[in-house]
């Protein structure tokens, strides 16, 4: 029988020697190069941790690959970030080298690190999960191949955040995302409603829809939807199989931007719709790759140094960036939903 | 008259500020009415509470609005006011008078009322404070062959309002008196024959200084504003500096887009106009030396109002920039408030704010159907949500099966 | 017969020549001394206009007084502020010595100019409304008395602008001001079953309420409220005489702070709620004229030349104001209606 | 196995950025299950659509969570993965690994599903993608037997996650690590059996920098910080001047309350510690001369969370500063959480997250039920409307007749 509630393993045994030597007594940190974190403890002691950019979805076959190199260079010790990166951590300045001509050898992706793009934070999308609007490695592959640039270099103004959410659900935290890449969907959903008698426990499916858009019929013991009260969010599909929300024609990718969770300089704040709609275009997804670019270029080519691209644009006014970007404004940017107000210019004051 | 004794009001009689009391006093050896307010008033303050009723509905014939009834709660008391209603008399614009007009204002009002009035109301109108039923049609009569007219009440158009304007202000970017008579003008219907789900109020400020306050308290706030980039007298810059006025720092320090640069050297000023967000801050602070641009006209901002019931809300950006010509007979601004005030009516819950109504069905949706294009001065920033209402009939529904059949 | 829809008095007949002669002209302003500005038109023409305090609620004889000043010194041209004060136009600079030596000599209040406190905009309350918490004009005498010296000097950090407002309704425009009193109750309506039956349209008075407190009791043909949803705002008893909602013993005045309404430098903001409530003390409120003092002068020590008494706070921060102050903050100034989301501390950064 | 094409995906194996394709590819050489995947995949990519089902509940003895049951919607032509189930396994605190314990997760998933693992989780969790309903059992007592746990899934304590903290950053203000590994260990109920009205989270960040994202993504987020001032080494802050790093234009102007002052003159750095806000930008910026104050522990937000339904929510502060000492046992710690979730579990109505329950019935009525003092640091500003919900019992209610009768 299996023990039960013994909980995650104990990260105490999993830590190197010069962890447990210098365990909260880290003083400083450098980054001698883009992908490598020097840090020097009290004691003198330097680790240097070397970020390789990882797919996530991978194979056990990876995972071994990557423990080998870890037993080759860092005695059998490795973490992985809160962005799924690896970090390859090694305390013998002496392998550093050697790991890094090894990794440039087998083609792993080196960089991550400060004034850079780190890897996206991303979902299951159409490889798992049962909502998405759009797949999300897929999605992710072609960004980052396209701005591999500036994820080996660190010469941006400031780190760049992405994530990716396959659906309104947003399990990639795009919320708060420099940018955010969403899969959204743009019809109602479809009701079947022989599923529907036999799977869905009406009331409480009526209650999930966030804009009272269902209604229950009960002459028919199933439900309608007002379609004009609808905006799509899916949660009713999340509820019930029965209310299938995908459509191959229209769904597709929302892009926001400007969000950011740091407390540095300014408070954390929510990314912000700026197109609402790319369409689905596998492989390569060339629209979003190539809007995305253009943001982060225009992103280098204004910004202070050091300025988050929401800071940038905080700075100079969303107007403004409309402006520059020439991404073209309508309704369907301006809020309309529970907390719209704050976001209404109430001022006189604005740039045309 | 006042025979009855006030120590608690006799108390305001005192210090510095010009005294209430006084006038009540002032008014109350001619007045009965005003005497016996005077008692109501004291009783007030002895018991910490109100003694006046709203009551039935009382007005002029031909019009649905402009007086507000009132009453006292224990009329055998004070039968002089047991019936106590304000008559409100729409001001002239920029609240501008001879004494001739304002005399006039007395001596019809010396004929049936308390004597008391508040110049002005905090909506606008000269409010005659206190009448009897009866006198209302008597009143109104008078004052409208002295060429008065009334105010709103209701739900209605509420009297208009502007600042000095153009009268005494170098800011004024239109013409802020012209515009409030002539668009109270225009809509007399509106103003005098309630018809809507609630009441509705135009303020006109001549710059984003706003000295109407009408971003806060008007749903259509009409704010002077201009297209180009400020323009500066740079000789009258050196006079400030000259002055040892701080230009750097009380002025540029404070743009709050820093698009203004001073060159202490030069001593002169100049600006990045795009930039600019037309503040007024440098001009307050150097109205010698820096101008509006030329290209003069006004921002319209929507939806303004204060917390009843769904908290207070400032009016927001609906269109960034409108000239508002006299020659042109304001057109534009009307049709605009027409398309607006025709949009609220139809879809206005009773009691329901042109804000509140914009928030309740979106802001989106209210453009649309107003025919007012989407533009980003109407936001801070957009939406934070993926909440989009997408227009069903521009979308591909060709393979799109809504009864549920398989795709 | 009366006229119908004539429409107010034409301004034009109001306007002095100097005004019709240099109507849009107007070049610059200086503020010679407080209460006295002084317009300069391009044709170099100088208007004075002499503000005059007013206690809004007067008699004709007032204004009878008034009309004779301006005759004597105005050729009979006179006009009010947005804020009710009386301003005399002067366009004989000869006259104006003379003008404000008389309004000296008979006591009148010259003042509200520039970096001052002017009159407070007001309304009601127990002289005529029939909803107040507080009466307007007694609180209004008292506050401006305190502070008389604000109103006849230019020595504040910048314009305070004061608003009052005898209930929720906020007739005073309150919600924006640098400072506002708004009069409060504090306990539910006590409804008159009997006069309800009479004078109200049930479903109405119950869809007046914004927290749905009120329900129908279609046994009793009355209404109940959940006087625990009721927050005490008085729409239900503008709606029916049968819900009276004062109660002289929990009457009284809240102190809302930091608002504008003009563009000039930030944007237009509302004010906030720092003391939820002081007693109804008449006739000279000394608690509530004590509270605005303290905080004025605090405002006067603290912030830099310019700034409006909200600029301050926003600069150092709402919970450094409180430790300034003293002012006990307590779970009644933190907002739990519609828009309370944007008020909550989203951020680790604050000071203690 | 992979006999059948996947042209589009194999247009993903191209460019720079490693391949998950190149990884899906690798795991199908020996499974039959990854090699369907890929079919099914490029099937979506042709016709851009998932082919994912929910289905019925599936998961071990004991447990109410931890595993995501997943079908394909077409389970005749895609055997294999007819039943794909995701496993869930507790990671350890920062993610760190010793070779073997990878490799004993990797021997496992060998024998019984895909090859194919999430490494990790958005929420934290190893992700092991894709197995069969009759494995899950076996799949979890074998984890189980060589030290692992599932981690949560459905309407309970989520995973938790922490920075990288002591483990490797100077700047943590307190153990992450540890924390995160004690408090998850003892919540295992919460954890492991759903009885919440929906799911909570925890994370824990060492500093303000939020390297978990804890104020956009938990429900709960610990983030360090500390009470007195920093410190200064000016010594180092002397070295970055000589290597002429802008110590002006990128630190102290960039401070948000401008309280950090640096004198060009003497090379050195000062602060007003009362007006610091401690949002690290100096310390990241300058971690050789910056350190955090002596007295650390952490500032509690409550109620972050995602877009459905009510929009995203960011957490906002609790209780300013907390003690985060592993000595005591984080008992205080938990003993808030404690409060918070019982009074959720009470209050909360079903899919509602605990933000959205605060903001549904007020802050206010949610810090005075768990017993939370009201702080300033608890909002950006105070409330701009005036309905304050006052407590009945605390006024003087003896003059008042709620009957209806008169006073
Ligand atoms: C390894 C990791 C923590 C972990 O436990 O895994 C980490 C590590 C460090 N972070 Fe971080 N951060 C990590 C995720 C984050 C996140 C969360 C995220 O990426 O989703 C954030 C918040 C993002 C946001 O604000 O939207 C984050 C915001 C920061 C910041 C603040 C940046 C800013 O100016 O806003 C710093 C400070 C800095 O870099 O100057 C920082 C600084 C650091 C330092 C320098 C801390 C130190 O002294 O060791 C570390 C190296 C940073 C670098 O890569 O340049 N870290 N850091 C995470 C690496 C993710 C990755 O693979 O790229
Ligand atoms: C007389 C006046 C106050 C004053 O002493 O100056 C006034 C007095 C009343 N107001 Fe007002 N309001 C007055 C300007 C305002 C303003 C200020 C403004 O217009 O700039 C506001 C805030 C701005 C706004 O419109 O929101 C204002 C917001 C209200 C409200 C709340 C409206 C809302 O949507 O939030 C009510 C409640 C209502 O309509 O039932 C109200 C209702 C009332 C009533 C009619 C209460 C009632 O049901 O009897 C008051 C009659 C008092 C009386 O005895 O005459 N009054 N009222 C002002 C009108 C004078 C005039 O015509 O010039
Ligand atoms: C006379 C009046 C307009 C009218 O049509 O009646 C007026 C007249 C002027 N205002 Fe105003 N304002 C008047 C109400 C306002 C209001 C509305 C209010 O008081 O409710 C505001 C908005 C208040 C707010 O923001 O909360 C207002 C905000 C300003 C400002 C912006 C101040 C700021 O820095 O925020 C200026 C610019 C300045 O003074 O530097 C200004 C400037 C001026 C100037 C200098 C304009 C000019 O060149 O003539 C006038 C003399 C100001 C002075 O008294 O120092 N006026 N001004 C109003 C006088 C009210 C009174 O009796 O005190
Ligand atoms: C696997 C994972 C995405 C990933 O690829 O990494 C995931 C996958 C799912 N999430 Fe999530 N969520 C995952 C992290 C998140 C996060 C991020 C986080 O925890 O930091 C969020 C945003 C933060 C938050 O909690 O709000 C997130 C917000 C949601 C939501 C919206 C919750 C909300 O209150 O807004 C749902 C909808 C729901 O609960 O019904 C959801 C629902 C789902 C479901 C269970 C959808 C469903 O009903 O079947 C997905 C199962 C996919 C699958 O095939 O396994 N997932 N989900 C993440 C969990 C892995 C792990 O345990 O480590
Ligand atoms: S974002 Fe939506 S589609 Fe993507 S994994 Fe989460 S729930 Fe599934
Ligand atoms: S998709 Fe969302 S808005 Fe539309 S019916 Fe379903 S739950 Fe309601
Ligand atoms: S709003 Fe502008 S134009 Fe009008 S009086 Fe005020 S400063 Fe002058
Ligand atoms: S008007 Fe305002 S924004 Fe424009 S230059 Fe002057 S201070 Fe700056
Ligand atoms: S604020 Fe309230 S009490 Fe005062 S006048 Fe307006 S409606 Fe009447
Ligand atoms: S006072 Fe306001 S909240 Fe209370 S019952 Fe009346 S309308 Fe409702
Ligand atoms: S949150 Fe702070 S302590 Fe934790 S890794 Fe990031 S910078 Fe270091
Ligand atoms: S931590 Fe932030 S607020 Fe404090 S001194 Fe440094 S930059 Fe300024």
């Amino acid at each position: 029988m299996a023990k039960l509630d013994q909980g995650p393993p104990n990260y105490k045994e999993m830590l190197p020697p010069i962890i447990k030597e210098n365990y909260g007594k880290w003083q400083y940190h450098e980054i001698p190069q883009p992908g490598v974190l020097k840090h020097v403890a009290e004691s003198g002691a330097a680790l240097y941790s070397v970020r390789v950019g990882s797919p996530r979805l991978v194979s056990i076959d990876f995972i071994r690959d990557i423990c080998n190199l870890a037993d080759q260079y860092c005695d059998g010790h490795l973490r992985f970030t809160t962005r799924n990166n690896v970090e390859f951590l090694v305390s013998d300045e002496a392998k550093l080298k050697e790991l890094l001509e090894t990794l440039s050898a087998q083609g792993y992706a080196v960089g991550g690190t400060g004034a850079s793009i780190s890897n996206i934070i991303h979902t299951q999308g159409w490889v798992h999960c049962h909502t998405p609007a759009t797949d999300a490695s897929g999605v992710v592959k072609a960004v980052m191949d396209d701005l591999y640039e500036y994820f080996e270099s660190m010469k941006l103004p400031a780190k760049l955040k992405m994530g990716l959410a396959c659906c309104l659900n947003m399990c990639g935290s795009t919320h708060c995302s420099d940018i955010g890449i969403v899969g959204v969907h743009r019809t109602p959903p479809r009701i079947d409603h022989e599923k529907l008698r036999k799977t869905t426990e009406i009331p409480t499916l009526v209650a999930s829809c966030p804009t009272g858009a269902i209604r229950p019929d009960p002459k028919n013991k199933s439900v309608v939807v007002n379609e004009d009260k609808c905006m799509y969010c899916g949660n009713c599909y999340t509820m019930s199989p029965a209310m299938e929300i995908y459509d191959p024609r229209n769904d597709g990718i929302a892009i926001l931007i400007g969000g950011k969770v740091s407390n540095a300089r300014t408070a954390p704040s929510f990314s912000r719709m700026v197109i609402p709609f790319l369409p689905n275009n596998p492989p390569r997804w060339p629209e979003v790759t190539e809007a995305i670019r253009s943001i982060i270029e225009l992103w280098i080519a204004n910004a202070h140094k050091g300025e988050r691209l929401g800071e940038w644009i905080e700075r100079i006014g969303w107007e403004k960036f409309f402006s520059l970007s020439g991404l073209p404004f309508s309704e369907m940017l301006i809020d309309d939903y529970i907390f719209a107000r704050e976001t209404f210019r109430t001022a006189a004051g604005f740039k045309y | 008259m006042t025979e009855k004794k006030t120590p608690l009001l006799d108390e305001l009689e005192k210090g510095k500020w010009p005294s209430f009391v006084t006038e009540m006093k002032r008014a109350a050896v001619k007045s009965e009415s005003a005497g016996e307010l005077l008692q109501v008033l004291e009783r007030s303050y002895v018991e910490h509470r109100g003694h006046w009723k709203h009551g039935g509905i009382v007005g002029v014939r031909g019009y649905g609005g402009g007086v507000i009834g009132r009453y006292v709660d224990e009329p055998e008391t004070y039968p002089n006011v047991a019936e106590f209603h304000t008559v409100r008399i729409n001001q002239p614009s920029g609240f501008f008078y001879n004494t001739k007009t304002l005399r006039t204002i007395c001596d019809i009002w010396e004929k049936y009322g308390s004597r008391l009035t508040n110049m002005h109301g905090s909506t606008g109108d000269v409010i005659l404070l206190g009448c009897k039923t009866e006198d209302i049609q008597p009143i109104f009569d008078e004052y409208s062959e002295a060429g008065f007219d009334l105010g709103g009440s209701g739900s209605c158009l509420r009297t208009t309002n502007c600042c000095v304007g153009p009268g005494r202000c170098e800011f004024a970017c239109y013409d802020t008196l012209e515009a409030c008579y002539n668009i109270t003008n225009e809509f007399m219907d509106e103003l005098h024959r309630p018809m809507w789900p609630y009441k509705s109020k135009i303020k006109f400020s001549g710059c984003a200084n706003d000295c109407t306050g009408a971003i806060a308290r008007s749903d259509i706030s009409v704010i002077g504003t201009w297209r180009d980039s400020i323009q500066f007298d740079q000789a009258a810059v050196k006079e400030y500096a000259a002055k040892n006025f701080d230009i750097q720092g009380l002025v540029c320090d404070k743009c709050p887009t820093k698009c203004l640069t001073y060159n202490s050297q030069a001593q002169e000023l100049s600006v990045v106009a795009e930039d600019c967000t037309r503040c007024m801050h440098c001009i307050n602070m150097m109205p010698k030396a820096i101008k509006a641009g030329k290209e003069k006209g006004a921002s319209i901002l929507i939806g303004g109002k204060s917390t009843i019931v769904q908290s207070a809300f400032m009016s927001s950006v609906v269109v960034p920039f409108m000239k508002m010509e006299v020659e042109s007979d304001f057109e534009e601004f009307k049709d605009l408030v027409r398309r607006i005030w025709d949009w609220w009516d139809e879809n206005g819950k009773s009691r329901e704010r042109l804000g509140e109504l914009i928030y309740r069905v979106g802001m989106g949706k209210f453009l649309r159907e107003c025919e007012i294009p989407a533009v980003p001065q109407q936001v801070f920033r957009p939406r934070a949500n993926p909440y989009v209402f997408w227009q069903q009939d521009d979308l591909d529904k060709s393979g799109t099966a809504l009864d549920g059949s398989k795709l």
